[in-house]
């Protein structure tokens, strides 16, 4: 029942918020259900049966409205539910014409990611895979930048075709279940010879692959999260990318173990050349907000190598690195929409000298960078630390191939940082301020779970064992 | 006679007929051709209609068999019938609007 | 014992989270004393620890304590726990100790600034120090890990500390980039532990070493060796470490002798066991070790910023130290780190009480004749200056000693050239000497009106360093000058004892170890003599305009420059052709290409619509014509779908 | 029976309602108690409640899912005329008679989803078409309606002529007209020794249904038809007749199919993905939403082609939700499309501000013809691609249409962009409260379906 | 050669040039009075066939009303030699090739059916054709579609007006 809720609070809430003209009942509305979805969360992550939930639906078609949590399904919706008040919080002080759909947008996109989350029936699943995508979709085209319709829908169309192999996938793997049902266990049994689960791992994979996004079907990327309005951003890369990592788990090794293994090396070349490719455009960016893009392709690309190396000690990393990475990445966006917002520029070329005007905007963008990073004791590393391992009993050149992206890391970041806190004020950065309380809140808080996770992690990887054992295939 | 007579015979005027859709501007020339088109079949219906019934008759002197052939043929003629009234009438509309019947003309609606 | 050892590194946390936590609100003095005291009481803890391993029996010592488990997964534990040891504790004892003098000196240094940035300083510092503190007292590869890249970290932020300037802010990103590269060799490394032997816990692995195949080991310690040589400054990752001295002196003071720079010593000499057992690696540091040393030495000839001087003379230096832990003389390396650590830190901080007085004029061209204005500065400099020099009885005398007699043992050559080394740094250091002491003054009215000598927080700091680095030495006293007084060595048995048994060690007969002695140190009185009558003259007066290996050596062998073109530019340049055409043309352009030819393909597709009714019809028979064709050939089209899917 | 026979006398009622009624809403008003009716009396028939039962010598069959079928085209016929009722008062003075011919169409529709025999199956297309290409030209001051007309008339003849060629050579094979006897002589003399004049018979046929579903490339006429016909009747056109043509198609092929052997497959393949990729590609480029609907219903047939392909009772269960979802979609975007002045894609523009609800709407109508979830769409598509799936084997043909499906959003969000996200002053006609809550209405149906798709199957086996 | 072959040979020739010349008239007065000669060919074949009701069904309806329609239209529009426009040549070709190639198609799948061989028409014999048989059957199998052909003319009237009507 507690699973249900995660979904319909927001769900209801997000259709509540669309019949509110006034833009700070809109705000506080929604930021109010978001700490309550978290509550419900942290409730639903505290209770030992993790809360599932069964109800009949589509019994013709063998899929039932089955929810399910388990511990990676528990770190994802804590991921959601921790994310959206950060970002509520975090844009409390932004206007946005028409709020009331702007938030009620939002909780619906929250209502789909619990849902992706939980769902534990695949049918349901490609449900909420889609349904997650529609409100961003408005969200991005309605509130986003100037070239706003053209790459959103570029986005659209991308995870569209993505979401349509996935669905075709589907159906086959349900037409070869024993039972004919969409359940999770039935197409974990399903019967599939090596050949047919290789077909149908390419059909999944490319869905999940567009939405990490994997090198080369990134492109839709750094554009969507350029344009896309800065909440939404955060809610696309914090989150919406872990639904990628998150479905590879939850459907496809369990599903297709065989072909997973023997397609192993094409996926991890891939997710490594992509670290490597998107480290090095990253470099070259000069836009603080493409920057984080091609950051975050590079550290997804890990995380997509590590989930094929079927590692126990990879997948760990996977899954905290699930949760880490949304969060930090979210402090990052944070952080560049209030550049932008500040000072009505992204390029770090004309930034410059902000430490001076804003100390603690620095040191917080300090320790978000190190993060980025994965320098130790940042929740990062931990993550960082466990796929690499994982990646280096898989092959150790690859996994020292991939361990150049560490240096290149380094080196785009601190460039970013270089840019914008250290050297001196120019025209541009004159009249900047300090970050709002509100703002300085939320990182502060991210910080703190930065510092935290990376000192303390072992709850968090004790959250996700069971899970990990499950999808551990023995050779 | 041999059924293949009548059916390439048939095919040939269907052809021709198809032929004419394909060649003539004129849409009443058009209508004519679609009208030979359906004779045609008229005609190779009847033909297999006989060849069924002749085939059926040394088993059964009484047979009907065929018969239904020949009623086919009647409702294509009501059919081509009713067509035709329209198929005039729409053209007469048309040429009321054009003073044209020239179905290179017809070209408004495209792409 | 256990509690205590937290201690240790909770402090400088402490004094790092109040400092940074309340820069704005506490005053100068506060921090000062704050940003001391909790190094000051880290040290005495040390030197308690220090008491109850030294008067521990053998096997008595309860070495590792675990405070939680960092990291537990199912295929390896990694527990946060601390290693308190005879090596540790004696790094303890450095760290602590001269990261307290350098506190202290710095709250007079850094009296100037403003005092949120004064916070910030002291903050930063009491990080390098737990980061360090971190590194050494790690009981496992992971924990040193990370601090190992928290000193990378701290050198950063305080290299950077002046982030205006901009050169010193890339000053400060070259140095934590040429760390993480070596950093990528350590965290290798770590992964081929875990790997091959699931654990990273120090006892685990030494004592499982034989397990590991010959291959294995070789691999294993080059890539730890590949963390060093980006941390402590070796040949080809040295050249953050001169860059580093955009940073506050005695940042630099800090980085080159207590923390930081010697981590890299460290490591080895904590892996020990690993490394003797890999004799392709020892001989591959030590080459690099003696490569580094010349290289910084010949370098550090024709340098004129006295910071710089001194920095390439600590790569030199670092590399001696290398030298002797490639030819398995671990005692003689920790024995020169300890040294160095004395030296360098009074030579840096003697530095920056020149720069202090010559209002942050760092070139000693024009300087001079500081004696008279200095004295404390002066002797405590002259007393570093031959103790790095190798005269004896002071204490780089008795280090370097050891290591180039080890170095003899394994090969001569590596022994001839460490002297050629030697000789270079005695050089290169007394030039150094003459130029900013004796002579006259060249520099303006108004910095000669100004000098003055130091306060007595720097100069304290000065004095005390200074007794050490004459004293020092006498904790490792060869056996030459006396039997089996080598305390130091005694004391350190315990860690390099499987080391020493596996290596039998030749030792030199005494009349040979006394000649050589003999010699080098005539050689370098030689040597320091002439510098100094050469460049006590130096007038300044006319640019001396270098030409052929002097404009090298001036440019510093041009290695930046060669970096630029050969690793940093072509990486840029791809990164730009990948961001402008791969990118762009080339992945995007596919996408969109696609995107254009639906779009393409729909504006000549709806051309067949051309509104002919004849051709519709035309279209639609060849269709069945087509359409008859096909049912004609079906089993052949059945085949080649099947084929094609 | 009960439909065909109420259709043809409500047919004759409306021809005399227009002399009997001045007030053309009184008409729209009778017509739409008489469509009530036509249901209600095809619902008591397919749940045997009242049957008239007329000895049809075999000629007609009627069946669960033929009536059942029926009803949702009589029931997407009464929506069509709640909601574009004032429109069609608007296209020209005989009202009564559109309605008259409409009723007339059902009749059609009607007999295709019972015949049994090749004659009924050639009366009820042409009872259908007649009807319509007088409502082509129903406009007859429009040049391009009368092109339409002509057109549609002209095409539509000469496909007769193809389907009478076709069932004269069948009827040469097999001495029959009956559905079911020429399975039977083809199953006793097995598969190989088929009569090529069967085949050829068949092929004939099949070209003709295909032109009658407009699936490609016999689609020529569909889209300047629908262009060029008033928007009202091209809306019932491009559902109803359609749903219809294709209840036909599936059952003509349904057990012929095996007749054609292994080329089948490679004809119906061939003709799917030719209209995917003419009915989604072309629908691309047009700037004209009218233009572009009609494309994207030859996309919509690709579709409902795989029923076809794949030929059995998941397929059945599809083409009955795809009727309904097609129908209540298309249905209610064109009654918002008619409203709006300016067909074009500019002419939508900011049709949010000005209109949220028909914009709303409008949105859920085109999600669900693009096949987004949660729409009745989506279960139409997927029910489509499960029975294909289900069939085995062929899976690139999914593939391809799925691929065709993302294109297909392409245009389909191109007015969602209009509405949503471009500035504009749309010119509207005046729209009455009814209308918006009727297409609410409509379009809550649509989520419903879409939510639980089985509120439609399980009528049909209730 | 018996005499059903000769006229079967003669009614074939005389329809298949009558079709042609339906197309190759320029005169559409012309063309109708071609097909008007077609349809008798036909009605021929249909009496060789003994098929007597439809070939005076074929006279009386082909050939009498609807041809007379069409004469009529093309009267009323005044219609002649001139007004058609010649069609491009390549159309023209393109047309002939098709449907040649769709008769080449089907002829040559008709030459392949094996079972249609030694199959004949029967001639002038058999009582099918006849209205008495042809009138029971209709009205007694057939009803329903007869009836429902009603609805046809009945939707094709309405639409005669609809269109026809003057506004």
């Amino acid at each position: 029942m507690i699973a249900l809720l995660l979904i319909l609070t927001p769900l209801v809430a997000g259709f509540c918020s669309f019949a509110m003209k006034q833009g700070s009942t809109a705000k506080n509305f929604s930021l109010l259900v978001s700490i309550v979805t978290l509550a419900i969360a942290l409730l639903a992550i505290g209770s030992p049966a993790g809360g599932s939930f069964d109800t009949a639906w589509l019994t013709d078609l063998g899929s039932r409205f089955t929810l399910k949590m388990d511990g990676m399904g528990k770190m994802l919706c804590l991921l959601t539910a921790v994310s959206y008040p950060l970002i509520f919080a975090a844009v409390y002080k932004s206007d946005y014409k028409n709020p009331g759909s702007f938030f009620g947008l939002m909780l619906l996109t929250q209502a789909g990611l619990m849902g992706v989350f939980l769902a534990a029936d695949a049918l349901l699943f490609y449900f909420f895979w889609e349904l997650a995508l529609i409100p961003v979709y408005f969200l991005c085209s309605l509130w986003g930048g100037e070239k706003r319709i053209a790459v959103t829908f570029k986005f659209f169309v991308y995870t569209f075709i993505g979401s349509l192999l996935m669905l075709v996938g589907i159906l086959y793997v349900y037409f070869h279940t024993a039972d004919h049902s969409f359940a999770m266990q039935s197409f974990y049994k399903a019967q599939l010879s090596d050949h047919q689960q290789s077909y149908m791992f390419w059909l999944f994979f490319v869905a999940f692959a567009i939405k990490m996004p994997i090198f080369p079907l990134h492109t839709w990327q750094p554009d969507a999260y350029e344009q896309a309005p800065t909440a939404t951003t955060m809610v696309l890369s914090g989150v919406m990318v872990k639904m990628g990592v998150f479905a590879v788990f939850r459907w496809l090794l369990p599903i297709f173990p065989n072909a997973a293994s023997s397609n192993s090396m094409i996926i991890i070349i891939l997710s490594v050349t992509g670290m490597l490719y998107a480290s090095l455009i990253a470099i070259k960016q000069d836009d603080i907000k493409r920057m984080i893009a091609y950051s975050s392709i590079a550290h997804i690309g890990l995380m997509c190598a590590a989930m094929f190396t079927n590692n126990k000690a990879a997948f760990d990393g996977v899954m905290i690195q699930m949760f880490n990475h949304g969060v930090n990445v979210i402090g990052l966006w944070i952080i560049a929409d209030l550049i932008e917002k500040q000072l009505g520029t992204r390029k770090l070329s004309d930034l410059g000298g902000l430490a001076q005007k804003a100390p603690a905007l620095a040191i917080l963008l300090v320790i978000m960078a190190l993060a980025n990073v994965a320098l130790p004791l940042t929740n990062a590393f931990i993550g960082e630390f466990l796929m690499f391992s994982g990646l280096f009993q898989y092959n150790m050149f690859i996994a020292a191939i991939a361990g150049i992206s560490i240096i290149l890391a380094a080196v785009y970041t601190l460039n970013m940082v270089q840019k914008v806190i250290y050297g001196n004020l120019n025209a541009v950065t004159e009249n900047a301020t300090d970050i709002s309380f509100n703002v300085k809140l939320v990182l502060v808080i991210i910080a703190l779970v930065i510092i935290v996770f990376g000192v303390f992690p072992q709850p968090m990887i004790d959250l996700t064992k069971t899970s990990v054992e499950a999808l551990f295939v023995k050779k | 006679m041999p059924i293949q007579y009548y059916i390439y015979f048939c095919l040939a005027l269907f052809s021709i007929g198809i032929i004419g859709v394909l060649t003539r501007r004129n849409a009443i020339i058009v209508f004519m051709c679609i009208e030979l088109m359906l004779n045609a079949v008229n005609l190779l219906l009847v033909a297999f209609s006989k060849m069924h019934y002749g085939a059926a008759l040394a088993a059964n002197p009484n047979t009907t068999a065929g018969i239904d052939g020949q009623l086919f043929v009647f409702f294509i003629m009501v059919v081509a019938a009713a067509e035709v009234s329209v198929g005039l009438a729409i053209i007469v509309m048309m040429y009321r609007n054009t003073h044209s019947v020239d179905i290179n003309f017809l070209n408004r609606l495209k792409n | 014992m256990n509690k205590i050892v937290f201690l240790v590194p909770l402090f400088p946390l402490l004094g790092f989270l109040i400092n940074g936590l309340g820069r704005k609100s506490l005053s100068k003095s506060a921090i000062g004393i704050i940003g001391s005291g909790v190094i000051l009481l880290s040290f005495l803890t040390s030197c308690y620890l220090f008491s109850i391993v030294a008067s521990a029996g053998e096997g008595q010592l309860q070495t590792v304590v675990t405070l939680f488990n960092f990291i537990s997964v199912d295929a390896f534990t990694i527990p946060f726990a601390f290693q308190v040891d005879q090596l540790s504790v004696l790094f303890l004892l450095i760290i602590t100790g001269i990261g307290f003098l350098i506190h202290l000196y710095s709250s007079a240094y850094m009296k100037e600034e403003e005092t949120q940035h004064f916070g910030r300083y002291f903050a930063y510092l009491n990080l390098f120090v737990f980061s360090m503190l971190l590194l050494v007292m790690g009981a496992n590869y992971v924990i040193m890990f990370i601090g190992w890249e928290g000193v990378g970290l701290c050198s950063y932020l305080l290299i950077g500390y002046w982030f205006k300037n901009n050169d010193f802010n890339y000053a400060a990103k070259k140095a934590f980039i040429m760390n993480r590269i070596g950093d990528l060799g350590f965290l290798l490394a770590v992964f081929w532990l875990l790997f091959k032997l699931g654990t990273v816990n120090y006892g685990d692995v030494f004592s499982q070493v034989a397990s590991l195949s010959t291959f294995d080991i070789a691999a294993i310690t080059t890539l730890l060796f590949i963390g060093a040589m980006g941390k402590s400054a070796q040949i080809p990752l040295y050249t953050w470490l001169p860059d580093a001295m955009a940073g506050p002196t005695p940042v630099s003071a800090l980085i080159h002798a207590a923390t930081m720079v010697t981590a890299g010593i460290y490591m080895i000499a904590r892996s020990n066991i690993l490394f003797t057992m890999a004799p392709t690696t020892q001989t591959l540091i030590a080459i690099i070790g003696l490569a580094t040393a010349i290289f910084a030495a010949t370098i550090a000839l024709k340098q004129n910023d006295i910071k710089k001087v001194l920095a390439y003379s600590t790569v030199s230096q670092l590399g001696y130290m290398f030298l002797g832990l490639g030819v398995g003389s671990y005692t003689g390396a920790v024995f020169h780190v300890m040294t160095h650590a004395f030296f360098k830190a009074l030579l840096f901080l003697g530095a920056g009480s020149v720069i202090h007085a010559m209002h942050h004029e760092q070139d000693i061209r024009k300087m001079g004749n500081l004696k008279k204005y200095m004295p404390i500065t002066h002797i405590t400099f002259l007393l570093a200056c031959l103790a790095i020099a190798g005269i004896p009885p002071f204490s780089g005398f008795f280090s370097k000693d050891e290591i180039l007699a080890a170095a003899f043992t394994k090969n001569p050559l590596y022994y001839y050239i460490g002297v050629g080394g030697a000789l270079m740094t005695a050089f290169y250091m007394f030039r150094l000497y003459a130029l900013t002491f004796l002579g006259k003054f060249r520099g303006t009215h108004d910095q000669e009106h100004h000098l003055h000598e130091s306060p007595s927080a720097m100069t304290i700091p000065l004095i005390v360093l200074a007794v050490l680095s004459v004293f020092g030495g006498f904790i490792g006293i060869p056996e030459v000058f006396a039997e089996n007084k080598n305390w130091l060595e005694h004391f350190l048995s315990p860690i390099f004892a499987e080391s020493t048994k596996l290596v039998t060690t030749e030792h030199l007969s005494h009349s040979q170890e006394y000649m050589m002695m003999g010699i080098v140190t005539v050689l370098i009185a030689v040597v320091i003599f002439i510098a100094v009558s050469k460049f006590k003259k130096y007038a300044g007066e006319q640019e001396e305009v270098e030409t052929g290996v002097g404009k090298l050596l001036e440019n510093k062998w041009y290695i930046d420059e060669l970096y630029n073109s050969i690793v940093v530019n072509p990486i840029n340049a791809f990164a730009g052709f990948c961001k402008n055409f791969i990118e762009k043309s080339g992945i995007d352009g596919a996408v969109n290409g696609v995107g254009k030819l639906v779009s393409y393909s729909s504006r000549q597709l709806r051309l067949i619509q051309s509104g002919q009714v004849a051709s519709y019809l035309l279209i639609m028979i060849l269709s069945i014509v087509v359409f008859f064709i096909i049912w004609f050939n079906d089993i052949t089209i059945m085949k080649f779908l099947n084929k094609l899917f | 029976m009960n439909a065909i026979i109420f259709s043809a006398i409500m047919g004759v009622v409306m021809m005399f309602s227009g002399i009997l009624l001045q007030k053309k809403s009184a008409v729209t008003t009778t017509a739409i108690v008489s469509l009530l009716l036509l249901l209600s009396m095809n619902l008591l028939d397919s749940y045997s409640v009242f049957s008239i039962n007329v000895n049809t010598h075999g000629l007609l069959h009627f069946n669960k899912f033929g009536l059942f079928f029926n009803s949702i085209l009589i029931a997407a016929t009464l929506i069509f005329a709640v909601l574009c009722g004032s429109e069609i008062e608007k296209t020209g003075v005989n009202v009564a008679d559109y309605y008259a011919l409409i009723f007339f169409v059902l009749c059609g529709t009607s007999i295709l989803t019972s015949f049994n025999g090749l004659l009924m199956l050639f009366l009820g297309i042409e009872i259908m078409s007649i009807p319509l290409y007088i409502l082509t030209g129903a406009e007859k001051r429009n040049l391009k309606s009368n092109e339409a007309s002509l057109k549609y008339f002209l095409m539509g003849a000469f496909s007769t002529g193809l389907l009478l060629m076709g069932i004269a050579l069948i009827y040469g094979a097999t001495g029959s007209f009956a559905l079911k006897v020429s399975t039977t002589m083809a199953a006793s003399a097995g598969v190989l020794s088929t009569s090529f004049l069967q085949i050829a018979g068949l092929i004939l046929l099949f070209v003709s249904m295909c032109f009658k579903v407009s699936a490609a490339p016999f689609h020529f006429w569909t889209p300047d038809v629908y262009d060029g016909a008033p928007s009202v009747f091209t809306s019932f056109m491009a559902t109803v007749v359609k749903a219809a043509g294709f209840f036909a198609f599936l059952n003509l092929f349904e057990s012929n199919s095996a007749i054609l052997g292994p080329s089948w497959k490679i004809l119906l393949s061939f003709v799917i993905v030719a209209t995917l990729l003419v009915g989604n590609i072309t629908a691309v480029f047009q700037q004209s939403i009218k233009r572009m609907l009609a494309y994207s219903s030859i996309s919509q047939a690709g579709f409902m082609l795989f029923a076809l392909y794949s030929n059995n009772d998941m397929a059945k269960e599809g083409i009955l939700l795809y009727a309904v979802a097609y129908c209540l979609a298309t249905i209610g975007f064109f009654a918002i499309l008619i409203k709006v002045k300016d067909y074009t894609f500019d002419g939508f523009n900011g049709l949010a501000k000005t209109q949220p609800v028909m914009a709303f709407t409008g949105v859920v109508f085109l999600m669900s013809l693009a096949g987004i979830p949660l729409t009745a769409g989506f279960f139409a598509k997927y029910y489509m691609l499960a029975s294909v799936v289900k069939s085995g084997g062929s899976l690139w043909i999914v593939v391809v249409a799925v691929l065709f499906a993302a294109v297909s959003v392409y245009y389909y969000f191109k007015v969602i962009q209009s509405m949503y996200f471009k500035e504009g002053t749309p010119e509207v006609a005046a729209i009455s409260p009814n209308f918006k809550t009727g297409l609410l209405l409509v379009a809550a149906a649509v989520i419903l379906v879409g939510v639980l798709p089985s509120i439609v199957l399980n009528w049909f086996y209730f | 050669m018996s005499i059903i072959q000769i006229l079967f040979s003669f009614l074939t020739v005389l329809a298949l040039f009558g079709a042609i010349m339906v197309l190759v008239s320029k005169n559409p007065v012309h063309s109708v009075l071609w097909l008007i000669t077609v349809f008798f060919a036909i009605s021929g074949h249909y009496i060789l066939l003994n098929a007597q009701f439809l070939a005076i069904v074929n006279l009386i309806v082909y050939a009498g009303a609807i041809m007379v329609l069409f004469l009529f239209v093309i009267m009323l529009m005044n219609l002649n030699a001139e007004s058609e426009p010649r069609k491009h040549l390549w159309m023209k070709f393109a047309g002939v090739i098709s449907g040649g190639c769709f008769l080449m198609v089907l002829v040559s799948l008709i030459r392949q059916t094996v079972e249609l061989t030694g199959k004949t028409v029967l001639m002038k014999e058999g009582n099918i054709g006849l209205i008495k048989n042809l009138g029971k059957a209709l009205f007694s199998d057939y009803v329903v579609p007869f009836e429902l052909s009603s609805v046809l003319f009945l939707s094709a009237m309405v639409g005669a007006v609809v269109i026809g009507k003057k506004d």
